[in-house]
């Protein structure tokens, strides 16, 4: 038994970096550049924000949050849940694979220990929630109430009503989550979609349907990632999801048909580290993206995008990623 | 990046200049450090090290930290090919350290291998408090042995024990703590505090002679991290707790934990 | 117009390598290893073969084809098809990505043009059958007869009966190829299944349920590579299959579930390139596996697998790959 | 690997030890480069390279052929690291290659770029047949234009075009080519076969002209390529067929076609 010295936890004062933090951005003269984007009745002022699980308040001693469209809150489930065992994580090549298993302290304790941080950055607070059925989400949303200025349904959550198959590969499902979610808020609704699904438009289209505001297009990739050298699962869970940059391919592809497939905005979410990623994505039809594993080894690495876009319309004397990317297929 | 060198054969000496880490870091802290990109090879996710020694500032000289790892993956792989005079991205200090109990006088340190480095800053503490302190370096062979210099240069006492000699067996190392701190000189008395780093044996064993004398034990633990700063939850610490409550991260409530036996 | 010239095509004697052929094994002394795997009634003497579009008889001229436990063909549609547009193919970091788009000539092109070739081979033909609804496989394996030793059903192809998603990640489609294909031939069928399916345990228990005799898992990943430069897709069909080494920790995890849902055999196929690949995969329950893209590059790497898994056999004093496994647990 | 060696900023010039390739390969056939493993980035698909140069044993020297390529992407990058000595695994020589009409007496040769090298072996073998061969050399710039000392060793006439100073300029040299050979003296008069590789603007060049004059054209085209022997139907030439009929593979029925206008 380990005595846990009591409830502090890491101190944001202490964190400090080596390396000089970026260039802020040059804004003198130059076109008027509108990056923001709207998510239902949500406009973001740029439309680049952190990836669920890969951003924490702890970071608000780092990085300039308030350059960032939104932040997203790790997934909040109904009940506490402890995680899974160790270990929670290991690197592949380009990729990372987490079993972090979404601990959580349920709506009553995050909107009581985590919330409070969230709400005095200066950009909305988007919560992730999640559920093991269809049913579990919406009590989870109302109990949550003004609090977030979004929701985004984290869907990749196998459905203990349907015998362990992801919520979110059953546009059925889907169907029910948000259908019922909307009932409880007038927020804008958000559904992140996993990657193993029989047609992502399909998934989209349900979501669009049942009154989401946008799709947020991937999860990370179920996987089994092995000790080389005893063979055994690295994972404490054997199981685990791949994300990072080996991801991207995959992801683009889904982001293309899921955009072709529905009216509202597609999020793109799947090994995002640079303005390029963010233009590939962009130019597959996302209108926004979120940056995950990117900001472990750069916690810069969504701002650093978020300027970066600007940056790049300042230089093209374009006023938005649109004209930026007509402007690219015209050379 | 001012020195970078090798330490035996399957170590690597790392000095960084920050005066700010060095004014600020607690013993037993550690740092995430962003590997560079080597030879096409992108590393993903920062590594964790501790800090192995606190050089303050002393006049037009900055602040400098040191920290020795072991060369093991790829991510250590890539790092060991960066030159000197590089820039590294470096967070930290991270983490809650080793703290001395009001009132210590003497102290038991102990480490094993690159955990070694976990535990010195216990012993600059010591040092400087004036607490008398024994360390006890473990290794495979002794020319794995490191801390060596550094107890020497803190004048903190050193216990070496090696596998090749059979002196750093638990059992025997066990008895020969006991016979060392069994005694009634002041000396010979049990220490105030017992701090440890290393493989879970030692910690287990730390934890024994903490009960046997009736004293605090306080274990750095290891986990795998992605961000180092309390948020990704992914390095919950090897223990058990209960499945409905999350356990405490080693990150962000260690690594130093306030330990009895910790299960593994 | 190009006029092509007549219907010639690569003379396999032209080939040859600088590089020595890897040495042949050494066979004296030792217990006996016994490698063989059974797939319904036919029996392979060595659980490695090629997989299907990455193999072809012009290798016969390169490598000891009968150290294989089969060949695979490449797969045949009903039909004449003709392709995709180029560029067809491309290399990613840690994959390729292909739309070669399964070029076809029917049956009976198959069976006048490449059959002979295959059949030369001292070992077993196995037939990959494509189609664009579940009812055009049953047709073409009666066609084939009793030329494949057995039929790889490859159902990663879009089901135009159900607005294009994957015949093998609906369950249902499965079932009623399988059927189908069952009623004409007594042939060995294994059914390879998809990646982007919502639960391959479903997709693997419809195959054994409906007849089949092993599951392959799995077939590439559509994904959509974009030119750093330009932006724009790289293949002419926009999307391709990612293959090659990143797919593996994905596709472990789908072997690894398929193996624990049903009792046929699993053929693992996903970045097998080398002899720990293999165990890898025959670790989470694989009775075979298939090499795919790390034949390109190195036209020996099946023979070098199934010469690997003898060789580790030899070495450890083992008779087979199961007790391989179990001293490796066990240390 | 014998030699392994910059020409100049953009090119590389490999030279292999082997009798069997160089004995056996026809001018214009490519091989298969496997790219060893370069610091950790795998590169999973060989490249195909034609063969510039095939110089047959004399003696006790053994066959050599000579490849010169461009470092464009991670794959040549990676095949540039490559030292001189280490082993390279190669399968070759593949698919159709040029091969002169019975009774050629002249012939003009087209290329461009890494091109050059894709139809130097007709060069090659014009100087073994006694055809009396022109050959177009194109580059961006004077000093990115290969093949000048190859000609010049085979006797072979070159006309040097660059974009530096305009004259690769489709028009420009399609009416330099032909003032040039639409004369009465016999080196005059027009080739009995145009030979060319290269970009898609220098083959509809070649067909024009061979249309003008009325001789056969072959053309060497290019495309992505992963097993390079037929099978995996990866390398579909760039030409329009119809869409139920599989059209030609580069690298079985090529990468030489006979050619009048490929539809890019
Ligand atoms: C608080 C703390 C302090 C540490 N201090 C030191 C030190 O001073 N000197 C030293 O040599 N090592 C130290 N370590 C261990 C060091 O972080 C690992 O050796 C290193 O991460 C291995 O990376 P790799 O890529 O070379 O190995 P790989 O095995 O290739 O790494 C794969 C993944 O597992 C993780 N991982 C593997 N081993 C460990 C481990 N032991 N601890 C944490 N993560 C691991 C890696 O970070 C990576 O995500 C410390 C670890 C922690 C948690
Ligand atoms: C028959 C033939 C003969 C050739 N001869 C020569 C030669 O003598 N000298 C020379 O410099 N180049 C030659 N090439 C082109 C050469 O193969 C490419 O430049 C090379 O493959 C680029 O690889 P990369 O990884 O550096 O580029 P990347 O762009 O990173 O490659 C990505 C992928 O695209 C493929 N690819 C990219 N460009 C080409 C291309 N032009 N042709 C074929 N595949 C391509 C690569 O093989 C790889 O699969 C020839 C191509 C063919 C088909
Ligand atoms: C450590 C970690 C924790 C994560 N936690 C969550 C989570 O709680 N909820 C969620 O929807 N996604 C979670 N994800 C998935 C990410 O939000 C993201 O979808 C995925 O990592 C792909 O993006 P990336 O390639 O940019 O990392 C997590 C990812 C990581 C790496
Ligand atoms: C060029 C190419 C062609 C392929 N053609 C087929 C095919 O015709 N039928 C099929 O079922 N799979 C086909 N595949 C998929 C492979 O059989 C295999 O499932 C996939 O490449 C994953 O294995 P790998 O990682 O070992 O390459 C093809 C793959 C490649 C790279
Ligand atoms: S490493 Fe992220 S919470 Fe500890
Ligand atoms: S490269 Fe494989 S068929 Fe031509």
């Amino acid at each position: 038994m380990v005595a846990v010295r009591a409830d502090t936890t890491f101190s944001d004062a202490r964190a400090a970096f080596f390396a000089a933090a970026p260039d802020p951005l040059d804004l003198t003269g130059g076109p008027a550049v509108d990056l923001s984007v709207r998510i239902g009745s949500l406009t973001l002022l740029t439309p680049v924000m952190p990836a669920s699980g890969c951003f924490g308040p702890e970071l608000g001693a780092l990085i300039p949050v308030a350059e960032l469209g939104a932040t997203v809150t790790k997934t909040v489930f109904g009940s506490a849940r402890g995680g899974n065992p160790v270990h929670r994580l290991t690197e592949i090549p380009a990729g990372m694979v987490n079993s972090v298993g979404i601990p959580s302290r349920g709506p009553a304790g995050y909107l009581a220990t985590l919330h409070p941080r969230y709400a005095a950055f200066d950009v909305p607070t988007i919560i992730s929630v999640g559920g093991h059925r269809p049913s579990e989400y919406a009590p989870v949303v109302a109990a949550l109430g003004e609090n977030g200025a979004a929701f985004e349904l984290n869907v990749s959550c196998p459905n203990l009503d349907r015998n362990g198959t992801d919520i979110g590969s059953d546009p059925a499902a889907i169907r029910e989550v948000v259908a019922a979610v909307r009932l409880v808020t007038d927020r804008p609704i958000i559904v992140k979609l996993p990657v193993l699904v029989a047609s992502i438009a399909d998934c989209a289209r349900a979501a669009e349907e049942a009154g989401a505001d946008a799709v947020c297009v991937a999860n990370s990739i179920p996987a089994m990632p092995l000790d080389a050298r005893t063979r055994r699962p690295i994972l404490g869970n054997v199981i685990g999801g791949l994300s990072g940059p080996s991801i991207k391919p995959i992801v683009l592809r889904l982001v293309w048909l899921a955009s072709r497939a529905v009216q509202i905005p597609v999020i793109a979410c799947g090994g995002v580290g640079s303005v390029e990623d963010a233009l590939d994505y962009f130019s597959v039809g996302a209108s926004a993206v979120q940056v995950g594993t990117a900001s472990f080894a750069r916690p810069f690495a969504a701002v650093e995008v978020a300027r970066g876009l600007r940056q790049r319309c300042l230089d093209a004397g374009v006023g938005s990623i649109r004209e930026l990317l007509e402007l690219d297929a015209a050379q | 990046m001012l020195v970078h060198e090798p330490v035996g054969e399957r170590y690597r000496r790392l000095v960084l200049a920050s005066g700010t880490i060095t004014s600020t870091a607690q013993a037993g802290q550690f740092l995430m450090i962003t590997v560079p990109p080597h030879a096409g090879d992108r590393i993903l996710l920062p590594r964790p090290m501790a800090i192995h020694r606190r050089r303050p500032a002393t006049g037009a000289t900055p602040g400098t930290i040191e920290l020795i790892y072991g060369v093991v993956g790829r991510g250590t792989r890539a790092l060991a090919a960066v030159p000197v005079g590089a820039r590294l991205q470096v967070t930290g200090p991270l983490g809650r350290g080793f703290d001395y109990p009001v009132g210590t006088r003497s102290a038991l340190l102990i480490g094993r291998g690159v955990g070694i480095c976990g535990v010195m800053g216990a012993a600059e503490d010591a040092a400087a408090l004036g607490i008398r302190a024994t360390m006890v370096l473990s290794g495979q062979r002794p020319d794995q042995v490191l801390g060596r210099a550094d107890c020497a240069e803190l004048g903190v006492r050193t216990i070496e024990v090696t596998d090749d000699d059979g002196s750093s067996d638990l059992a025997t190392l066990a008895a020969m703590l006991r016979a060392e701190f069994d005694g009634a000189a002041p000396e010979r008395t049990a220490p105030d505090v017992i701090m440890v780093c290393g493989a879970g044996v030692l910690a287990r064993l730390a934890a024994e002679l903490g009960a046997h004398w009736g004293v605090p034990v306080q274990a750095s633990l290891e986990a795998h991290m992605a961000c180092g700063l309390g948020y990704c939850h992914g390095c919950a610490a090897p223990v058990r707790t209960d499945p409905s409550i999350e356990g405490p991260l080693v990150c962000a409530d260690g690594p130093v934990f306030d330990a009895n036996i910790p299960v593994v």
